[in-house]
């Protein structure tokens, strides 16, 4: 296992807890805003993480731009959604 | 060791069954073409396990047979064309069921028109003999006057998709 | 296993499969495109060279005695998807088009825009759908390829349902939804058949598949057998055969009149026809001796609940609605029939049958008979509906003044549904029930003899009470004092249907061989007697 | 047990999860979202059955496009009965509809208990080794001149099916029309412009259309030789096509518009016209010339993911309602003032 294995495997490991705990924070928080807090936040992070786990794992370079890419998307995707979700909170539709 | 295409193919049978299961006996239509689409996703997942198969590896990276392939992308295109045309009818229906008054002549001269009056309340019952009581129907206002319900046609323009 | 990739292109008689295929999908389109007064024209455009198409496979077919082929793009099946028009399949393409193009001549300017509008609703969806509805049954008829067909089956049911609730009141649109329900549970069934099969044998080609199935006979996977058993069951959904049927009865009767009599006389004969090609093409129904007994149960059972409902219902269009689940049960009693032990032979005017010939011959010209008789019963329905202002069957009184003609028909296409001689559906049934007596199944005939009279009893009811004089306070003295000359077209339509109905009764039986076309080993040709 | 296999196993205990929630889960608005989380997780599995092509079309429309309309429909419908409840002074809520009896449920629970039995043991019991096209598509290919296998059966070998099916969206799309009422045709679908100022959704709308055009054209351009092709690529448009929509960017064309009915046709008529000339220049209808081949496939797929994506998002908005008269005012939304008033 080369030091680049090392690296990709913490990055990813440490992903997948902030993974988990975004988890948690959707089953265990008590309202809509603050799940969707929960999500918004570990989540993106943690999709970052393993991002960077796995750019080096990727070819170069558009590979690891495309990776990039999705994080940039995904990102881009979550903060408008996070938006919609919490303007219907506020304005009380029937999904909650 | 079982090769992970039968896995697949256990769990696509599983899933036919559930969708069957629910196509038949959920009473909301909605949920109906939600399970109907259940059910083609299982048949579709046979299909990929049949191509799986009768694939291989080629220079380490797998493959499956094109054809099956084909058509399960054929399937999925069809599978959505008769989604949206099951859900336009529920929401028509629902929209229906609560201006059911407004029945005026539409369509062309072939349709044989209802005495309203007498049909009105339930014009369900001469249609629909013997129907199990599970069939599509929404529920059914017989409140709603014809003056109420013309009003609430504009407002009730279906859904945006959210 | 080794087939050829690509194979040089039949006879000009291969393309006109193709041209009766492609052309109402072209029209449909054209007619989908352009939108507004030009959709009627194109589609009956599309009518007159379809009907030339099909009667020019037809002269085909007889000259040359064998089936045509056509295979898309000359890659050659198994990998390619090709066409196959045998006898059965031209029987239907040549109803096809006559009922489709009576049908247009009886809709006529009914689904025109009003004046001052460029283009109505019900007219573009009418014109559109009902092109579409030909080409999906063209492809049904002339398909070859498992997955072809199901397509092939869905663009049917996706051109069927909207005409069921054309009009857009309530309970049409409940109807039509139920209809898809049902018609989408039967392709998935039908789906899923189709990929255990191609996972058993890698083929979705018919003529190939029957040839390994032959080739390999007694020991089928079970994986053929399941698929035939899921495929069944779908199909059955979506030929209405009892208890299946719930759907059938609001969705035909809730239709304008022009779109019940092709849902009626030709939608369910579409799934009906893929039932038979899977029975008698792909396997030899003595093979499914069992199954073949339960869907001949079910055939009777439709025959007789059909028959007691119908005569129960007190509107004349749901009383023709449930008239066709009746007439279906008949279809059901092929399997049976044709299946059992087909070396049992009789002599019937002047030509030697063999029962099975004898069975599907009878259950083909019962498939013909009732398109044309139940396409122009709905119509005569329709107009009778449209003069009056309602269909309540006790108030007919006076019809058979007013409307002489269109009576007249509902009287010839009644005849052949009851199976009087010397109609079409007299034929039909009179073989099938010559089968069952040669046959031993004693028990299949005393159906097809209830289901004649019960047939009996809801249509004399009707034309009883329309020959009785109107009262004078009845909408009929309205009608008839209100209503100028009107077109001649509509109503010699439907007598044309309800005469052909009759006249195929005449029809000498030796000249039904043409069923026998390009369907070799299955059975044995009929001989004619000196 | 192998480290795929398991990845496997655990890929299709989430599978049957979900399916389990979609099945039973009282709330409709929860049986969508797992559907639509379903198919995000069945693309992966595609992707574990080497079939690359089929997961992006799963997730653009097995995933994507079933779940957008579904969940539309769950929030119109009951946004619909509460505010037709509370006009009419019903008590708010969705009233349940009366279930099968319990002996109706168990046999048919028995009858589908019984088809996934005969399925798995069908799956068990297939041919080995598995019958296969593989080596006829090998050996035809190189006369296509494509490099994907998948798109070489779509629009060559089984070209017929292709093009039925581009014409079943044109015709699911008439049956859609054919629900509106006599006076609104002719004109717009309802706007899917719901949410009045969301900077967020325009935002996206205006930022992410460029990039997601440029993917749809891509992934219709690479499906010549590697997964993709018009049904993935015009599902991608479709979607940039609705965002723009959602987000009030632009107006929903109406139905009476001949030019929207030409784009939507486009492509199936092109697609005949080249079948056609098959009788002229090649082995026959659907055939295309070898040396032609490929320019004539790559013409028609480009004419077809217009067509799709058109079809698709006209599908997606449903039933012309508002007549064109009515135009140049936004939709009027009584019935959320209505809400707003009663709370």
């Amino acid at each position: 296992m080369s030091v680049l294995d090392l690296y990709s495997y913490l990055l990813i490991g440490l992903g997948v807890l902030f993974f988990c705990t975004g988890t948690l924070g959707l089953l265990r928080f008590p309202d809509a805003l603050s799940r969707l807090h929960a999500l918004a936040k570990a989540d993106n992070l943690a999709l970052g993480l393993v991002v960077l786990g796995l750019l080096p794992q990727a070819s170069w370079p558009l590979g690891a731009m495309k990776l990039l890419a999705v994080w940039l998307f995904a990102l881009l995707a979550s903060t408008t959604v996070g938006q919609l979700v919490g303007e219907a909170i506020r304005r009380g539709d029937p999904f909650r | 060791m079982i090769p992970a295409a039968t896995l697949f193919g256990l769990g696509a049978a599983l899933i036919i069954g559930l969708g069957l299961f629910g196509v038949i006996l959920h009473p909301e239509p909605l949920r109906k073409v939600l399970a109907f689409n259940l059910l083609g996703s299982g048949v579709f997942v046979l299909f990929g396990v049949v191509a799986r198969r009768g694939g291989g590896r080629l220079e380490g990276v797998p493959f499956g047979d094109p054809v099956p392939q084909a058509l399960i992308i054929t399937g999925l295109v069809v599978a959505f064309a008769a989604t949206v045309l099951a859900v336009a009818l529920v929401l028509r229906l629902a929209q229906a069921d609560w201006t059911h008054a407004d029945d005026s002549h539409r369509g062309g001269q072939g349709q044989v028109p209802q005495p309203s009056p007498d049909a009105a309340p339930d014009t369900s019952a001469d249609l629909s003999p013997g129907l199990p009581p599970d069939q599509a129907r929404a529920p059914s206002p017989r409140a709603v006057g014809p003056a109420a319900a013309s009003r609430s046609v504009p407002n009730a323009s279906p859904p945006a998709a959210a | 296993m080794s087939f050829p990739i690509l194979i040089i292109e039949t006879l000009a008689g291969g393309r006109l499969l193709v041209l009766a295929l492609v052309l109402p999908l072209l029209g449909a389109l054209l007619a989908f495109s352009t939108g507004g007064r030009a959709a009627r024209r194109i589609a009956l455009v599309t009518a007159l060279a379809g009907l030339v198409v099909a009667a020019a496979i037809a002269l085909q077919l007889t000259s040359s005695a064998a089936a045509l082929d056509y295979a898309f793009g000359g890659w050659a099946p198994p990998l390619g998807v090709s066409l196959r028009a045998d006898g059965p399949a031209v029987m239907m393409l040549v109803t096809t088009a006559l009922v489709i193009a009576a049908t247009m001549v009886y809709a006529g300017v009914d689904f025109q825009p009003a004046a001052g509008q460029r283009e109505g609703r019900s007219g573009l969806v009418f014109w559109t759908l009902l092109l579409a509805l030909w080409a999906a049954l063209n492809a049904i008829f002339l398909g070859q390829d498992l997955f072809n067909l199901f397509v092939a089956l869905e663009i049917l049911t996706f051109s069927a349902v909207p005409l069921v609730c054309l009009n857009g009141r309530a309970e049409t649109i409940g109807a039509a939804l139920r209809y898809l329900l049902f018609a989408l549970l039967g392709s998935v069934l039908y789906l899923l058949g189709a990929g255990l099969i191609y996972g058993a044998y890698g083929l979705l080609d018919l003529g190939l598949l029957a040839a390994r199935i032959q080739a390999d006979a007694g020991a089928a996977p079970p994986a053929l057998w399941l698929a035939l058993g899921l495929m069944t069951a779908g199909l059955m959904a979506k030929t209405a055969i009892v208890p299946l049927h719930l759907w059938l009865p609001p969705a035909h009767s809730g239709a304008p009149a022009a779109a019940s009599a092709v849902l009626s006389a030709l939608v369910v004969k579409g799934a009906f026809f893929v039932l038979l090609r899977l029975w008698f093409d792909l396997v030899p129904v003595p093979a499914g001796w069992l199954l073949a007994q339960m869907q001949g149960a079910l055939g009777a059972a439709a025959i007789l609940l059909g028959g007691v409902m119908a005569l129960r219902q007190t509107r004349l269009k749901l009383m023709v609605a449930y008239s066709t689940v009746a007439q279906i049960g008949y279809l059901f009693l092929i399997f049976p029939l044709a299946g059992a032990d087909a070396a049992v032979a009789f002599i019937t005017v002047g030509v030697a049958l063999d029962a099975g010939t004898a069975a599907l011959t009878g259950g083909l010209l019962q498939i013909v008979s009732h398109a044309l008789a139940k396409a122009a019963m709905f119509l005569a329905a329709g107009r009778i509906a449209a003069r009056l202002g309602h269909d309540r069957i006790d108030d007919l009184g006076g019809v058979g003044r007013a409307m002489p003609l269109t009576l007249l028909a509902f009287g010839l296409a009644g005849l052949s549904l009851m199976g009087l001689p010397p109609s079409g559906g007299f034929a039909a049934k009179w073989l099938l029930l010559r089968a069952a007596v040669e046959t031993g199944q004693w028990w299949w005939s005393l159906a097809i003899l209830l289901g004649g009279l019960l047939t009996a009893g809801y249509l004399f009811r009707v034309l009883a009470t329309a020959l009785r004089e109107a009262p004078d306070d009845s909408a009929i003295a309205d009608a008839r004092a209100g209503t100028g000359p009107a077109a001649p077209g509509p109503a010699l339509a439907i007598l044309l249907l309800a005469g052909l109905s009759v006249l195929l009764g005449l029809v000498p039986l030796g000249y039904w061989e043409l069923i026998q076309i390009g369907r070799p080993g299955l059975y044995q040709p009929l001989g004619m007697v000196p | 047990m192998t480290p795929t296999l398991f990845a496997d196993l655990g890929l299709l205990i989430i599978l049957l999860g979900l399916a389990l929630l979609i099945t039973a889960a009282r709330p409709a608005f929860i049986a969508v979202a797992a559907y639509m989380a379903y198919g995000l997780v069945m693309a992966l599995a595609w992707v574990r059955l080497a079939a690359v092509d089929v997961a992006l079309t799963e997730a653009a429309i097995g995933s994507g496009l079933t779940g957008l309309l579904l969940l539309g429909a769950v929030a119109w419908s009951q946004r619909h009965t509460q505010f037709q409840a509370r006009r009419l002074g019903l008590r708010p809520g969705i009233p349940r509809r009366a279930g099968a009896g319990r002996g109706l449920t168990l046999l048919v629970a028995l009858a589908c208990g019984g088809v996934s039995a005969g399925l798995a043991w069908v799956v068990l019991t297939l041919p080995e080794p598995a019958p296969s096209q593989v080596p006829l598509v090998q050996a035809a290919l190189p006369i296509t001149g494509l490099g994907n296998p998948v798109t070489g059966v779509l629009l060559v070998f089984r070209a017929i099916d292709t093009l039925l099916e581009s014409v079943v969206l044109v015709f699911a799309l008439v049956g859609v029309w054919s629900l509106a009422s006599d006076p609104a045709w002719g004109g717009r679908p309802r706007s899917l412009h719901v949410v009045q100022h969301s900077g967020a959704l325009v935002l996206l709308g205006q930022l992410l259309p460029p990039v997601g055009i440029l993917m749809g054209l891509y992934l219709f351009w690479v499906g010549a030789d590697a997964p993709g092709g018009a049904f993935q690529g015009g599902t991608m448009l479709a979607a940039m096509w609705l965002l723009v929509l959602s987000a009030g960017l632009a107006e929903v064309p109406a139905v009476a518009s001949r030019r929207l009915r030409l784009l939507i046709t486009g492509g199936p008529l092109l697609f005949l016209a080249v079948g056609f000339s098959g009788w002229a220049f090649a082995a026959g209808f659907l055939g295309y010339p070898p040396a032609w081949s490929k320019p004539l496939i790559l013409a028609i797929e480009a004419a077809l993911t217009l067509s799709i994506a058109a079809a698709l998002a006209m599908l997606v908005a449903g039933p012309p309602e508002r007549p064109t008269a009515a135009d140049p005012q936004p939709d009027p939304q009584p019935e959320r003032n209505q809400q707003r008033g009663h709370r």
